[in-house]
């Protein structure tokens, strides 16, 4: 049975919570004045990297609403390649969204297969009327400025995949550079020849790492007195800052070389970035992301172009063979590599997504579907692989 | 302040209150006439006891005038009730519609 | 010497005497007339400004919001914002409205809110007239504000206005008898009708045997919550607002209206909260008497509430307008914490709680004065 | 004339103007709406004529609830709109039996109290009406409340749904609304057809249809 008060008490409790209430803080937020505590990764708007898109129209296809717009028209890039085959390309001309009309569902950004399209925590962008909620590149650009970069990686975490990439890309190449180096060494130890340059790569003292995330102040003071937005005066900073350091560096690594000639950089750090390409892509008007990762391409194509030189420097005379070597592309490097560390072949071959070319075109010819071809291709080529491999063992 | 003003006044609206109790049908406006008639009455009783007798104790006049208006009160009630049981049996309140009583 | 006179004499009632009013300025009636008409105009639009800013904050406040924060320092000018915009706004009237009937509801809702102010005293000498009916004059014209609401409820041609017309009207009629009754008690104890004398009456009235002043909320506290409650009602305040029940029909008899029709409704209604809570003031909470038995600085006179100079003028004016605040806040505060009523449960208890009541107090009151 | 016969003047023209179009008015709540005008009028004549009492009684018992009564019963039951609606054929013999009465009482008013005046007016205190209601007239006022009291009983036994000795509630009237607020005439030719959606209280009654037919034929 349920305690019963004496009429009124009720009544007179409910006016006490009212009466407590008002001498408890609001819980108020005065937008205007007061901005938003926002989570960090709010889903505000919808910003474009215009330099990432390929025009795929994957976005355009997938929106429920059917509110982005995308124009293109295609271009012929000249062959990169002496005798090569030109290639066109698509060129956004424009690209917009309603926002009138978009849910904010963040379908086109989920489905973005060339990370160009973000979002931003932006969310003042209301209009009296409606027609202008329709926004172009231009404007979804600027916001790009407002995403935040992406979160740090967990400590310990594994590099994420396109670096991982590369470097083991660019560690393989320097494997097969390092490993040739040290066959052509062998020979001409063979031949009673100078004291191996691997050795001396070896020893030489790896440039020291170009710390991210340092800004240049004077830079950094310069842009924003022009006006320029916090964050593009940051990035150029950065950009001016690592300019600056490696600059320092290559004239302290000059003056190494001219006391160690034989110094040379032992291996290809991923992350590092190419200050030039970097510089004259962000004079040319990129976005510092797309910029950073060009040069850091460049970079690393750069290297390999040096550890190669270096290569061919210790090689000596067979320096013609080099070219020709690397000239029958990566096959080549990776058929030396097993060669030279047959330890790390299986590895090696099972993650290489090669194929084999004569196996491919045949059952292309005998009627298989392109899939199955490739795949089968792909198996013959890690059997050749495993086939030459061991008979390389057996040589030895 | 001449006496003549207030009674022609009452004799006015007790003549128009004739008049809508004659020649109107609805029994609300019936009532509303009666009330003019009533109110008529009480100008006259309120104007001869202060323009007539002001140094008059008993003050009937204004007494009277109390009383029309309790009983007016109580007409009223009484009346739209009556009207309202009207309006339920017979879906209409005009009063010659209600003519059951004639043979 | 006429029997009424000789009755008089022998019940020990004299003829009443209007307390002069300190707008009177010297033998000029226009002066005067004017000064009191510019008075009671200055309280009604003001002070109502005030009231409802009040009770913007405090509902705010007691909502866990802050209430208005933009128009002047702390929104404090957010009624005449409010009032400025309604003054901008397109006047609609619907096309199947009844068009005169419509344009002039507002008007005969407000003009009585406004003529009550005329009796009501603010302080020692400042009122507009001291009515030797005063007390039942403002009830009576406070009882013509429902004609206007029906008016308005019934011209707007729109099945909620008139609804909420007709809820109106059946509220206000059911709370005017205990609100009425409430304050017949009162006068009984006061002997005499005029504001001012029940003002002089309650510095004059001691406990039986002893010399400790009190006001009258002591003896009457039933009569005070009573007329309280009937008071909240006759205005529509929540929770008895069921003609403008905003869950159920729109707005009510206000559903229609817009632009300075709307303001004019709005502004009867935190008149009304005034006037009442200034009627409260002057029947149980002693005027403008600071505490009861405590002389008012710079004051002499009878029960030393009259007679006062210009500091004495100014505190009464203050204590009168502080104590229409804390009632003011009182329904607000009712406002925030009570669900609405159902119409069943407002009539029901009107006539069956509130009525008995009231007659009960005016009988113990009756008893009581004739005892002692 | 004086200051006072200019402000009678004033409220009685409001007065008799306002009782004029409450009998003449085409639709029912102006008629009702007039008739607060008047009635607030009639109070402005007792001020005037210096009855402050009587006009706030006035203005309490016949503007704060007899109009609203009268507001009430009008939308409680229809209000049709209209002269046929509300007049009937006798117009002639109301103008002719009022206009008569209205002209023989003001030559009588006249021929009596031409030249009446009252240099002062004035009337009693409320205190002097208190005392004389309790002293010479205390009968007649307590046989008045009594009388209030019956019509109060009576009022709401009348209008109670309920039959007498159950107090069972009967199904409410339901009435056919018609398109237009002026369907009288309609609704008559469908009484008339019998076809009447008009669906009546319990109460032993033949029903209108039928009984108009009998008294017609």
């Amino acid at each position: 049975m349920a305690t019963t008060s004496p009429p009124g008490v009720g009544l007179l409790k409910g006016l006490g919570v009212t009466i407590k209430q008002m001498f408890k803080p609001a819980v108020t937020q005065q937008y205007p004045h007061v901005k938003p505590d926002l989570p960090p990764r709010t889903r505000g708007v919808i910003a474009l990297m215009d330099e990432n898109c390929t025009v795929c129209m994957l976005c355009s296809r997938e929106c429920p609403d059917w509110c982005i717009y995308i124009d293109s028209h295609k271009e012929t890039v000249p062959p990169a390649k002496e005798g090569g085959r030109a290639r066109t390309r698509n060129v956004l001309d424009r690209f917009a969204i309603d926002f009138a009309l978009c849910m904010y569902c963040g379908i086109c950004v989920e489905v973005c297969p060339f990370d160009a399209l973000f979002w931003s925590p932006e969310f003042e962008y209301s209009e009296y009327d409606i027609d202008k909620l329709l926004h172009e590149k231009g404007k979804l650009r600027e916001w790009m400025d407002t995403v935040p970069p992406p979160p740090a990686l967990d400590e310990g975490a594994d590099a994420p995949g396109e670096v991982a990439t590369a470097i083991e890309k660019a560690n393989q190449e320097l494997e097969a550079a390092k490993a040739k180096a040290a066959e052509e060494a062998r020979a001409k130890e063979q031949g009673e020849q100078a004291p191996a340059a691997g050795d001396a790569a070896a020893a030489a003292p790896a440039e020291p790492e170009v710390k991210a995330g340092e800004i240049d102040q004077e830079t950094f003071d310069r842009l924003i007195a022009e006006g320029k937005s916090e964050r593009i005066a940051r990035s150029k900073a950065k950009a001016a800052y690592v300019k600056k350091e490696k600059q320092r560096l290559k004239e302290q690594a000059e003056q190494q070389a001219a006391a160690a000639p034989a110094a040379e950089e032992p291996k290809v750090e991923a992350g590092e970035i190419d200050q030039e390409t970097f510089d004259q892509l962000i004079a040319e008007g990129k976005s510092e992301r797309m910029a950073r990762a060009k040069a850091k391409a460049a970079y690393v194509k750069k290297q390999k172009a040096k550890l190669r030189a270096e290569a061919e420097q210790a090689g000596g005379g067979d320096a013609v063979e080099a070219p020709a070597a690397e000239g029958s592309g990566e096959a080549a490097a990776g058929e030396a590599a097993p060669s030279a560390a047959p330890r790390k072949a299986d590895i090696e071959v099972e993650g290489a997504g090669e194929i084999d070319q004569e196996t491919y075109d045949a059952l292309i010819a005998s009627g298989k579907s392109e899939r199955i071809a490739r795949s089968k291709a792909k198996a013959a080529w890690v059997r050749k692989k495993k086939q030459e491999q061991m008979d390389a063992e057996g040589d030895a | 302040m001449s006496l003549v003003g207030p009674l022609l006044l009452a004799t006015f609206l007790f003549c128009v209150g004739i008049y809508g109790v004659i020649a109107r049908r609805n029994a609300v406006l019936v009532l509303m006439s009666v009330e003019l008639m009533l109110n008529a009455v009480n100008i006259n009783l309120v104007a001869f006891q202060n323009l007539l007798f002001p140094a008059e104790a008993a003050v009937s006049g204004h007494l009277f005038a109390l009383f029309i208006i309790a009983v007016a009160a109580a007409e009223v009630g009484v009346g739209l009730a009556i009207v309202l049981n009207l309006f339920r049996t017979r879906a209409t309140v005009n009063v010659d519609d209600v003519d059951l009583m004639r043979w | 010497m006429s029997i009424a006179e000789m009755a008089n004499a022998a019940a020990g009632l004299a003829q009443f005497s209007p307390a002069p009013s300190l707008l009177e300025i010297g033998d000029s009636f226009w002066l005067s007339a004017v000064l009191k008409i510019a008075v009671v105009l200055a309280v009604f639009f003001v002070v109502p400004l005030v009231v409802g800013y009040m009770e913007h904050k405090v509902m705010g406040h007691q909502q866990a919001r802050l209430g208005p924060m933009e128009a002047g320092p702390h929104g404090s000018l957010q009624l005449v914002a409010d009032g400025i915009k309604f003054i901008q706004k397109e006047d609609l009237i619907p096309s199947a409205a009844d068009k005169w009937v419509f344009a002039i509801a507002p008007g005969v809702a407000m003009v009585p809110a406004i003529l009550i102010f005329l009796v009501l005293p603010l302080g020692p000498g400042i009122w507009g007239v001291d009515f030797e009916l005063g007390l039942f004059y403002a009830l009576a014209v406070g009882s013509v504000t429902t004609l206007g609401i029906l008016m308005g409820g019934w011209a707007s041609a729109n099945k909620f206005s008139l609804i909420g017309g007709l809820r109106a009207a059946a509220q206000l009629i059911a709370y005017e008898l205990p609100l009425i009754l409430a304050g017949i008690a009162v006068a009984l104890q006061a002997g005499t009708l005029s504001l001012v004398g029940i003002v002089e009456a309650q510095s004059t009235f001691f406990i039986p045997g002893t010399e400790i002043n009190l006001w009258y909320l002591f003896p009457q506290i039933l009569g005070f919550g009573i007329f309280f409650i009937a008071a909240m009602a006759e205005l529509a305040r929540p929770p008895f607002d069921m003609p403008i029940a905003d869950s159920e029909l729109v707005f009510g008899y206000m559903t229609e209206y817009t632009g300075i029709k709307y303001a004019m409704y709005m502004l009867t209604e935190y008149a009304g909260m005034v006037s009442m809570s200034a009627l409260m003031v002057v029947l149980y909470l002693g005027g403008w008497q600071l505490l009861p038995g405590v002389p008012m600085p710079g004051c002499g006179g009878s029960g030393n509430i009259f007679d006062c100079n210009a500091l004495g003028v100014g505190l009464g004016v203050a204590v009168t307008l502080g104590k229409i605040m804390l009632l003011t806040f009182l329904m607000v505060w009712a406002r925030t914490t009570y669900p609405r009523l159902r119409e069943d449960q407002l009539q029901r208890f009107s006539w069956l709680v509130l009525v008995p009541l009231s007659l009960l107090n005016l009988a113990i009151i009756a008893v009581a004065k004739g005892v002692f | 004339m004086t200051g006072h016969d200019l402000a009678f003047l004033v409220v009685a023209l409001v007065t008799g103007g306002g009782a004029l179009l409450t009998v003449t008015s085409k639709n029912l709540v102006h008629a009702a709406l007039f008739l607060a005008v008047t009635l607030s009028g009639i109070a402005g004549v007792f001020l005037v004529l210096a009855a402050d009492f009587v006009a706030l009684v006035q203005l309490v018992v016949y503007v704060g609830a007899v109009a609203v009564l009268f507001l009430f019963g009008l939308m409680l039951t229809r209000a049709p709109i209209g002269r046929e609606a509300l007049d009937n054929q006798n117009r002639g013999l109301g103008i002719a039996v009022s206009g008569g009465l209205f002209v023989v009482l003001s030559v009588l008013v006249i021929g009596a109290f031409g030249g009446t005046t009252a240099a002062e007016v004035g009337g009693p205190r409320v205190g002097d009406i208190g005392m004389v209601i309790f002293n010479t007239w205390v009968l007649p006022f307590e046989v008045l409340s009594m009388l209030l009291l019956a019509a109060l009983i009576g009022a709401i036994l009348l209008a109670r749904r309920e039959t007498g000795d159950s107090g069972e509630e009967q199904a409410p009237t339901r009435i056919d609304m018609g398109t237009a607020p002026s369907m009288e005439a309609e609704r008559m030719a469908r009484l008339e057809g019998g076809d009447d959606q008009a669906e009546l209280t319990a109460g032993g009654d033949p029903g209108p249809a039928a009984g108009r037919g009998e008294g017609r034929a």
